[in-house]
């Protein structure tokens, strides 16, 4: 399952998902990626994800496909939040069920390292003064991340 | 024709969502690039640059990736979701 | 937080402590490990978890002070089942959040790695005919997980 | 004295859950092992070999750890939670 929406997701509701019945799962991993005060000092007070509506669905559901082809899942879910987030606000979430726990941490992983390099989204940083809002950079780790999986 | 769209930062730095060009054939993006440089200095200085990621019909692309008449072409830069 | 129990725990609960408004937080990670069919075929009806009570939580808390030594999380909890348990029922929980989804992905893995290597639990897997049942083995994948954290 | 604990499918190979050694005085690991390979053929069997791993206070040691009197011993398979 793979959805970009503006609403807020709810865990138990995707790990209800998740743990559906089947006998050979032996283990769940959930991936929730919280917006945190990147800039301390600068009265921040939330996200406005952008994104490129035609794009976002598509290309997840690639990055989806690519590790479920690498990794032995059972289920991969992926919800990407869009639009005006608050500090604290869920925007990313990655559920995988699999067979064995190595499989499920290293697919949830893949997911957001390819998710942070690949899928269209544009955080700003909104603050108290509107005029101060701040496109947030992309982070050096991140571009490493993808080195691993290579 | 083609359709451009930008995104980010890059729609606000040239104050454009979205443009058509509607005597484009055929050309690589990397051409494309340089038909926008045209536009003025800005476009010069941020389509040009590698901060520019492109994408045709939604799949991100390489400089030499081929565009066709009919498609949608879209510059943004670096993504920063997640 | 660490708990050795016979109750069933609830993520949501545990998603909900983790959620504790540290606005450094960027990334919460979870893992739930649930009982699986390991036999087909035998008539599995799901597993006895034996432990060593005076053991169990000393164990689980050098592991857990090892990970927040090592990882920088705001947070790690884990959760323990011992007793009888069915099929797909919840065994363990872990909960990790930190500024950074690296160091809480490490940081989870880190803790079911060295717990499937030293504390003292033990599987059997309990069959339809009460004579049959099988203590489960160590896999060879468990005795070598530890060798990435070294 | 010391108190010695078997768990799991060694307590169950040995028909054992817990003994006391009363005149233990002071040894190791592999002495201990030694003393109780004693009590029979399924005790030299299962303790003398690498698949009991060895506890003294409820930490894990190795074979030269030693153990004194009032220590709690226990001796178990290699463990399987998780």
């Amino acid at each position: 399952m793979i959805s970009v929406q503006e609403a807020d997701f709810n865990l138990n509701t995707q790990y209800q998902m998740l743990r559906a019945k089947d006998n050979t799962d032996g283990a769940i991993v959930t991936f929730i990626g919280l917006v945190r005060d990147f800039n301390q000092g600068h009265d921040v007070t939330g996200l406005f994800l952008e994104h490129y509506p035609a794009m976002t669905a598509k290309s997840l559901e690639k990055i989806s496909d690519r590790a479920k082809e690498r990794f032995k899942v059972n289920q991969l879910d992926i919800i990407h939040r869009v639009g005006q987030l608050a500090l604290g606000d869920q925007i990313v979430y990655v559920g995988v069920s699999s067979p064995h726990r190595e499989e499920a941490f290293a697919c949830a992983q893949f997911v957001m390292d390819y998710l942070k390099k690949e899928a269209p989204f544009w955080k700003k940083e909104t603050r108290k003064k509107q005029q101060q809002d701040v496109w947030i950079e992309t982070n050096q780790k991140d571009k490493e991340a993808l080195k691993k999986w290579q | 024709m083609i359709k451009v769209l930008f995104f980010g930062r890059l729609r606000e730095l040239l104050d454009c969502s979205q443009l058509e060009i509607t005597d484009f054939e055929q050309g690589t993006i990397a051409q494309l690039r340089l038909e926008l440089a045209n536009k003025g200095t800005k476009w010069a200085e941020f389509i040009a640059g590698n901060n520019a990621l492109a994408a045709i019909n939604q799949e991100m692309v390489e400089e030499t990736s081929m565009i066709n008449s009919g498609d949608e072409v879209a510059f943004f830069p670096p993504v920063t979701g997640g």
